[in-house]
């Protein structure tokens, strides 16, 4: 009984903070939001006995992601203003566009049982020992490859972060050395033939 | 009693909101990128009650390796959007349409 | 031997032509003429010669090639000779016309710069009406047929500085085409049928061909035969200036006076009646068209003579009257009369000469002044140019003893014995038609030789007979135009002169019914008095006398009452109108509309730019979508993402 | 001897063309007296060409092979037979004839001038004695770049639309025949031209391969609906270009209906020839009357070499109608040798009507009938060449004008009355817009100072149209040694249009 008045708590909260990443006026709050949208996730998760995923959902995503953002919100400092003007006039639109991916998935979820049969309540819990552990037992021996594909790309993406937003400032007298050592005899040396002097 | 309809439904609606979030916003690409990770929260979230249900633990790997993208595809987003800032002083996406045809 | 001897009649011609035509200033104007009368001179002194040579008992008609011009599947053309009495007759005709005419124009083109020019032509002229004389095929006998055209077009547009001129030479062309297309569809009728253009071979599938039918418009086929005369008529018709294509005759009198006598009058508008008896084992073969033949010669004689009575330019009466005579003797040939027509064309030939020559003697007195009512009187100034035109009057009205009255009154009485469809209304056409002849051309006579003089001072003073150059010619022909007729009646039209070129189907044959009680050229005159056209023609007479000698304002007075009438007449039937206001008119009319609508908006507008212009617009369109704002993209993604999912729902479970 | 006589003619004024362009226009005289000299070459090398043809056979004469492209079983196969040997001299005359036209005509880089046309020479040349579909479709191609940059560069006002129009045109028409020449290629496994002819089709295959060499061949003639480019392309372009384009290109069209349409895909020209004699009809009459009213000298012959075209492709496809009218196989021969003659004469006449309006055209730059009147007033041996010519177009008897009408015609009766007449309609059409040209240009009184200063032809245009004008003579008094030298052929070609391939 417990776990349905948490699962309804959880659900709630958490369709609130998501309308309200969509609807805040200020892109902090939404920020906020969007942060508490994480945590009651995490807490579904929980219950759902991911625990590790859970843990790491929090850690990654409220740690860095959304600092990250709020970082990038305050250097930009917009305004708030005139963030809300243009809302309303495609409200109807997308608010029906929304209903009817709702529409549908309500339809496919409920009506038609994905043709899977599932059984409404979750079954017992099989695998022994904690979700850390069998993650980890099956990350490290099915799936290396993709692991190591999933580090390069974060350090693709740290890189192109740099990349991107580093300035050089120009006009500093550092010398180039590649370019030193690139020159040719042409760019220095020019050959000129000059007739030589009449004698009277 | 939580059946897996009820999970399914929940990230189903967090989807659609995202979704009306995207082209909801007129305004800013900050929201939009938040919207874009929310998307993402909304599948992982199928994916964990999905490999829950049929006990499977594969699903939740899966999850792990969204993320990983998800963290590098937020932070190049941010970059771009610093970029963007230094040149067009502004990130008020109806201004951003240079692009147009 | 004799190849070169036939090949030479139409070649010196022509090499006069070409000396006169490129050399001409080298040779200058008196070697222009020398060397084109030289070449005629010589082209008559051969068709003599060939005559005589046809009239020698046992003389066999020649027939042979001489080169091939083309072989392609089993079809062979050729350009050859066929010399039979016809041609012979013919050939005299031409040559001696011609050369008269040649030495006229000396004469009357005595002060004219194109002097060379002239000469060239009309020797030129000569050469193709030869090479359509002298054919043994159809293909040579349409090269004649289209180079007299060329060269009618030419000499016609001679002045070519005047508008009307070249308007006059462009009409006469042009209907002269659309007679030869009928024309060219006979030969092609012919080359389908007996698979090849030679005339012998034709004439000897003749009866193969009447036995085919040919539906035109489905339903009611056609006799063949019937089909391929017809054709072939139309290109007569064209020719020889029959109803509805008669129209190019008066305006071809914008042409110098004497191509009036030598094409206009003498040999090119004979071609059409040549071709038609040349044709006869054809026509014989078709009763409906010989009806149709006599039916429009009948309505081109009688029509054409009362547009003579009110016309006031002196060539365009002497036009319209030889106009008539074609009608005339085209009802001989419906009749089957070819030998009448023939013999009609031949003594007509003479006298319209005479007559042009006459009337372009008096354009000349008077200073190229051609309005009859500025004539009058001039029988003294003009005596021999006066008497010679009389004595062609004469002849032309049939006035008994002359030679027109040997050819009209046998052609009448073959007419009255034919009982080929539409001979009843053919006989009241040509006997009405004899008083209309008399009258015009007595008219003419009166108005310009006798009565009051008209003209002005300035003219009468200068008015003197015209030279040797002229008159010559003139006499020349006056003998022939009486004499003729008394001589070659007898062996002409009764004698079986043409049995070997022309041949009549038994049935239709009525000159042998005349000439059975015919006992000689005086009792043929006596018996004349017996029947109406002789009286006709005097009371033609009487009246022309009456009405512009006697009593000149009763004629003012007619034409007042008459008015509808003659406005009818003034307006030559308003065939001219109808040409230029319906047909030509029509036809650029329709070119517009096929060019501006057909090619401009229909195929250009729409189907060649128009679709340069619909990628444009599907261009345009297609870049409005990309608008540059992120959340277009974003929803036209979420769009399509609905979409897929609801296909996927309906579908695909 | 088998020298190779057709590369040489083929590569020739290509090699030479490229050698006046390397010359250029600093030393013009010289390119001008090379260009001159490769293309007498040219002609003279046609000499052995004629005298060493074997009228009596039909087959492909002056025969040379080389691999070209062993993968695609295709190589350079050269040929040449009645069908194509007339129209190889008819190209080397004309191009002798319009480089002398231009000679002092053309100042804007006449190296180039002159290269553009020996190296279309050339390439037109290849396309006449290709017997290998594919060889032929590289040259049908490439024959059109020189002409789009003559049109292009020495044109007229609105040179860039109608040589664009041009192209266009031509290259949509041949891409549905390269389609079809691939997948024959794929069905017969070769592209010479031989295995094409023996290649079995079904009727659907024919008449879709039918309809795309009708495309490709179509626009080239050029038939009614798909013929809007000539006018333009005449109208813009320059005396020589007018002269090669209607002398020689539009042959092409006609030449691929024999060399292509008939014999690969017989049954389809069967069934639709009914198609392809309505448009001649229609090209006759329809086209006869927009010509009456043209305002523009160069308008007015483009529109009436499109009305005499007509008459080819009647001849050519008469023959269907002919048998199924009569049963009996006389009168196609007719119709084709009708076709090709009418051809010859076509590129004569039209060719000479379009320099007669270059004489004028350079004298007083308008080709406007209006702005003329009374030419031979003051140029009187101009006037009689183009009466001449006009006659000639018109169709008069002793010009080359008549031979092939009247063949036709002849063969049109066979067919059906109504052909014949509609058909026959040219002779009253043809006189009339030509003869009007005539009237309102040559004849007439000094229309205006304009016309007055003008001075008679000179020496070289003199030489021109008087060799043209013997030409046109020549082929009207004696027709005989040009149908001789086709007569095999189109034995031959009738043979197999008779024969079934389903």
């Amino acid at each position: 009984m417990l776990t349905t008045i948490l699962f309804y708590v959880f659900a709630t909260v958490l369709v609130g903070s998501a309308i309200g990443v969509v609807l805040a006026r200020n892109p902090v709050h939404a920020a906020l939001f969007l942060v508490l949208a994480f945590f009651e996730s995490a807490a579904l998760w929980l219950m759902l006995e991911a625990e590790f995923l859970g843990i790491v959902l929090v850690l990654v995503y409220v740690g860095a992601v959304m600092v990250l953002f709020l970082f990038v919100i305050m250097m930009l400092d917009i305004n708030i203003s005139q963030m809300r003007s243009g809302l309303t006039r495609y409200a109807p639109l997308g608010g029906l566009v929304a209903a009817v991916m709702v529409g549908e998935i309500f339809y496919v979820v409920w009506m038609r049982h994905l043709g899977i049969n599932l059984a409404l309540e979750a079954p017992p819990m099989s695998v022994p020992g904690s979700n850390t552990h069998a993650l980890g037992a099956v990350l490290y021996t099915d799936y290396m490859l993709p692991f190591q594909l999933a580090a390069v790309v974060l350090l693709i993406a740290i890189v192109a972060a740099i990349a991107l937003t580093m300035r050089r400032r120009t006009g500093h007298k550092m010398q180039d050395v590649s370019a030193q050592v690139a020159v040719r005899r042409e760019d220095r040396l020019r050959i000129v033939k000059v007739d030589s002097e009449k004698y009277q | 009693m939580i059946g897996l309809p009820h999970f399914l439904m929940l990230a189903g609606v967090l989807f659609s909101i995202a979704v009306a979030g995207i082209f909801l916003n007129r305004k800013n690409v900050i929201v939009l990128l938040m919207c874009i990770e929310l998307m993402l929260l909304a599948v992982n979230f199928n994916f964990i009650a999905f490999s829950r249900w049929l006990g499977d633990i594969h699903g939740q790997v899966f999850v792990f390796f969204i993320l990983t993208v998800a963290a590098a595809e937020s932070a190049i987003g941010l970059a771009i959007l610093v970029v963007l800032f230094r040149e067009k002083k502004s990130i008020n996406v109806e201004n951003l349409d240079t692009m147009r045809g | 031997m004799m190849q070169n001897v036939y090949l030479a009649i139409p070649l010196a011609p022509l090499i006069a032509a070409i000396l006169a035509g490129l050399f001409g200033r080298v040779i200058g104007r008196t070697g222009a003429h020398t060397v084109t009368i030289l070449g005629v001179a010589v082209a008559f002194g051969l068709s003599v010669w060939t005559l005589l040579g046809q009239l020698e008992p046992g003389a066999v008609p020649y027939n042979a090639s001489v080169y091939t011009w083309l072989v392609t599947d089993g079809l062979r053309m050729e350009v050859g000779f066929l010399i039979d009495h016809l041609t012979a007759l013919m050939m005299c005709v031409v040559t001696f016309v011609s050369l008269m005419v040649h030495i006229y124009t000396i004469g009357y083109m005595h002060d004219d710069p194109g002097y060379q020019r002239f000469f060239s032509y009309i020797s030129l002229f000569t050469f193709a009406m030869l090479m359509l004389v002298m054919s043994n095929n159809f293909l040579q006998l349409f090269f004649g047929w289209e180079a007299v055209g060329v060269v009618s077009y030419l000499l016609i547009g001679f002045w070519f500085t005047r508008p009307t001129a070249i308007f006059a030479n462009m009409k006469a062309f042009l209907v002269n085409r659309v007679g030869d297309f009928g024309f060219l569809l006979g030969i092609a009728a012919i080359a389908h049928y007996t698979g090849s253009l030679d005339y012998a071979t034709v004439f000897r599938a003749a009866p193969s061909i009447a036995q085919h039918t040919m539906s035109l418009f489905e339903g009611q086929p056609w006799n063949a035969m019937t089909v391929v005369c017809i054709c072939l008529f139309i290109g007569a018709m064209g020719k020889s200036a029959q109803v509805p294509l008669h129209v190019w005759l008066p305006d071809s009198m914008e042409g110098p006076t004497p191509i009036s006598a030598l094409i206009h009058a003498a040999t090119m508008v004979t071609a059409g009646i040549f071709m038609v008896a040349r044709m006869s084992p054809l026509f014989e073969l078709s009763d409906a068209a010989l009806g149709f033949v006599m039916v429009i010669g009948a309505t081109t004689a009688l029509f054409m003579g009362f547009l003579g009575i009110v016309n006031n330019d002196i060539k365009r009466v002497v036009a319209y009257s030889t106009l008539s005579q074609l009608g005339y003797m085209t009802v001989a040939l419906g009749a089957s009369a070819y030998a009448a027509g023939i013999f009609h064309l031949m003594t007509h030939a003479f006298f319209k000469a005479l007559l042009f020559l006459g009337a372009g003697s008096v354009i000349i007195a008077m200073h190229h002044e051609q309005d009859m009512r500025r004539m009058g009187g001039l029988r003294k100034y003009l005596p021999i140019t006066y008497w010679t035109s009389l004595l062609g009057a004469l002849a032309l009205i049939g006035f008994p003893g002359f030679s027109g009255f040997f050819s009209k009154d046998a052609l009448i009485e073959s007419v009255a014995l034919s009982h080929a469809p539409g001979a009843g209304y053919a006989l009241f056409c040509v006997t009405a038609g004899v008083f209309i002849t008399a009258l015009y051309t007595f008219r003419m006579i009166f108005m310009t030789f006798h009565g009051e003089e008209r003209m002005d001072a300035h003219t009468r003073e200068h008015l003197h007979e015209s030279p040797w150059v002229v008159t010559v010619p003139l006499i020349l022909l006056a003998i022939p135009s009486v004499v003729i007729g008394w001589f070659t009646v007898g062996p002409v039209l009764f004698g079986g002169y043409f049995d070997g070129a022309i041949v009549v189907n038994p049935a239709h044959d009525v000159l042998r019914e005349i000439g059975r009680e015919y006992e000689g050229q005086g009792g043929f005159i006596l018996n004349a008095f017996r029947s109406l056209p002789v009286y006709l023609a005097l009371a033609g007479v009487a009246s022309a006398w009456l009405l512009y000698l006697k009593f000149p304002h009763v004629p003012a007075s007619i034409r007042a009452k008459l008015g509808p009438v003659y406005r009818v007449l003034d307006n030559k039937y308003w065939f001219d109108w109808f040409n230029e206001n319906v047909l030509a008119a029509g036809a650029r009319g329709l070119g517009r509309i096929f060019w501006r609508v057909g090619d401009e908006m229909i195929i250009d507008g729409a189907l060649v730019n128009g679709s340069a212009r619909s990628v444009g617009w599907l261009a345009a369109v297609t870049r409005h979508m990309q608008s540059g704002y992120l959340y277009h993209y974003a929803f036209a993604m979420i769009i399509g993402l609905a979409a897929m999912l609801a296909w996927l729902l309906t579908h695909a479970a | 001897m088998n020298l190779p006589l057709l590369s040489f003619l083929t590569w020739l004024p290509i090699l030479g063309g490229i050698a006046v362009m390397l010359v250029g226009d600093r030393r013009a005289s010289a390119a001008r007296w090379l260009a001159l000299g490769v293309a007498i070459a040219a002609f003279l090398a046609c000499i052995p060409l004629y005298s060493g043809f074997d009228v009596t056979s039909a087959a492909l004469q002056f025969p040379e092979r080389m691999a070209w492209i062993p993968s695609l079983h295709s190589d350079y196969h050269l040929g040449v037979d009645g069908i194509s040997l007339p129209l190889i001299l008819l190209t080397t005359f004309s191009t002798v004839l319009v480089i002398i036209a231009g000679w002092t005509v053309i100042e804007k880089r006449p190296s180039q001038y002159y290269a553009a046309f020996l190296i279309m020479e050339g390439l037109m040349i290849g396309v006449f004695s290709a017997a290998d579909a594919l060889l032929f479709y590289v040259f049908w191609e490439a024959m059109l770049i020189p002409m789009f940059l003559i049109i292009g560069v020495w044109g007229g006002a609105r040179r860039i639309y109608a040589t664009i129009k041009f192209f266009l045109y031509t290259f949509l028409g041949s891409v549905f025949m390269l389609a079809a020449l691939i997948y024959m290629y794929l069905k017969s496994g070769s592209y010479d031209l031989a295995a094409l002819y023996a290649l079995p089709l079904s009727s659907a295959e024919q008449t879709a391969i039918f309809l795309a060499f009708f495309a490709a061949f179509a626009v080239k003639v050029p038939m009614v609906p798909v013929h809007t480019w000539l006018p333009d392309a005449h109208v813009e372009a320059p005396t020589g270009g007018s002269v090669i384009l209607a002398a020689i290109m539009l042959k092409m069209g006609g030449y691929g209906f024999l060399r292509f349409s008939l014999p690969i895909t017989p049954d389809a020209a069967h069934d639709l020839d009914m198609l392809v004699i309505g448009l001649s009809l229609g090209a006759v009459v329809y086209i006869g009357l927009i010509a009456l009213v043209q305002t523009d000298m160069k308008k007015l012959i483009a529109y009436s070499s499109i009305a005499h075209m007509g008459f080819v492709t009647l001849g050519a496809f008469i023959g269907y109608e002919i048998v199924s009218a009569t049963g009996s196989h006389d009168g196609v021969v007719l119709g084709l040798s009708g076709a090709m003659v009418q051809m010859i004469s076509h590129g004569l006449v039209s060719g000479a009507l379009f320099l007669c309006v270059g004489v004028l055209y350079d004298r007083l730059h308008t080709r406007d009938i209006g702005a003329y009147g009374g030419v031979i007033n003051t140029m009187p041996v101009f006037g009689a060449f183009m009466v001449l010519f006009a006659m000639a177009n018109s169709g008069l008897p002793g010009t080359s004008g008549f031979v092939g009408e009247f063949m036709v015609v002849l063969a049109a009766f066979k067919a059906n009355f109504w052909y014949a007449f509609l058909a026959a309609t040219t002779l009253i059409l043809g006189a009339a817009y030509t003869l009007w040209l005539v009237k309102r240009v040559i004849f007439g009184a000094v229309a205006n100072e304009g016309v007055a200063s003008l001075k008679d032809l000179n020496g070289r245009e003199f030489l021109v149209l008087g060799v043209l004008a013997v030409a046109v003579l020549a082929m009207g008094l004696y027709p005989k040694p040009l149908t001789d030298v086709m007569e095999p052929s189109l034995r031959h070609l009738a043979q197999l249009m008779s024969v079934s391939k389903l």
